[in-house]
């Protein structure tokens, strides 16, 4: 399974903290937002549109990266940490 | 002095001391004659609005490797002698600390350099977010100065 | 906390807390959102030479006017908050401190560029002097970098 | 009377710490530095040379600034503090 973690204010959009999604479902970040787009089509837009970054194992990822089995995917919205 | 206080990069609840962790990099070398520290601390006006509280919320295990790359490009980019970076996460009051930057050198122009460098990038790469609370309710930060 | 620690700037013999001084500071306002500290320490090796000791002395009542001129101008100019400045004389070993330099503001940049500034103020202006023992014997500092 | 201060390597130099100067004797920074120059011919020569800080009162001072009686003079080599 894909591992799909949801950070700040994505929470509160996506309406959870996390989800799994079979890794047949989508290859790659994009078809991963598609995915999300589905039920949350707001999350999909902005996923799309470069609004959050996106991870991969940690790695700052973009819509091109390929998922798979067992990897971690975050959705992080614009940092504001540092006071 | 704890075991946790060992390592040089921490993400943590509770609050710290800044003179520890001075003390602690001191021990890196005698050679140290200029430590510049950033203490960030909960400020009570925002854009104009009445902070009650902040809220820190961090990736595990990523934002701890960002602060490690920091910590390292700093060390090797402005020939200082060590760093330690310390953010805290969870309910934050008005005045209290929040993050913590120490930059040790031999002398003080690059340890200023390197300090004031590092809380840039920490904002900049850190997956780090902060949520205020206001009478108007709770919001999160989504672009810092 | 003793009535010593009320006044901003301050020469004294003995060693002062870091930490302290932050949270001295912290008091003046609940608007401080950016502390940055400058924190001088006794290094071994100064030209090629193995320090064992340094001994500070200074030329009382003008010195600490210096640096209550220091700080006025700092706080005016940079748009800080509050400044502390305070000098250890006398005996110093390795490692110990000699100088801190506590800089808060609303912000962090001007709490750096008030910091820096203040610190080559001091050396530039206040009449402090440092003698260094090494094996070949004792010998005031003339020029520092 | 004029009360006069060495610091530092200005101390070694002049082999004391203080003395005390007739204002009958000098009238000015400049007068001063001659009478000192009698007893320390090479301090005397750093005065003239601006080699060392002058200070009245506790404010920086030059060869012209007057002194009169009761003022404190101080002979300040250069600075070496913060760190």
């Amino acid at each position: 399974m894909i591992h799909i973690l949801y950070f700040a204010s994505l929470r509160d959009i996506a309406g959870k903290t996390e989800e799994t999604l079979d890794p047949n479902d989508a290859a790659t970040v994009r078809e991963l937002a598609d995915f999300i787009g589905k039920t949350s089509p707001q999350l999909g837009e902005m996923i799309h549109g470069k609004k959050v970054m996106v991870s991969v194992n940690q790695d700052v990822a973009n819509l091109d990266t390929p998922v798979r089995d067992g990897d971690e995917v975050a959705f992080l919205p614009p940092f504001s940490g540092g006071a | 002095m704890s075991s946790v206080m060992e390592s040089k990069v921490r993400i943590q609840r509770e609050d710290f001391s800044v003179s520890e962790e001075i003390e602690a990099i001191k021990k890196t070398s005698r050679n140290i004659g200029g430590i510049v520290t950033f203490l960030g601390t909960g400020r009570e006006l925002s854009k104009g609005e009445n902070i009650t509280q902040l809220n820190f919320e961090h990736y595990p295990k990523m934002a701890e490797k960002k602060l490690e790359e920091i910590r390292v490009q700093a060390i090797a980019d402005y020939k200082i002698i060590d760093m330690s970076i310390i953010h805290r996460i969870g309910e934050i009051d008005i005045g209290e600390n929040i993050v913590l930057i120490v930059a040790a050198g031999e002398h003080r122009a690059e340890a200023f350099k390197a300090c004031e460098w590092a809380i840039a990038e920490l904002k900049r790469i850190t997956p780090i977010w902060k949520r205020e609370t206001t009478s108007k309710g709770e919001v999160w930060v989504q672009d810092t100065p």
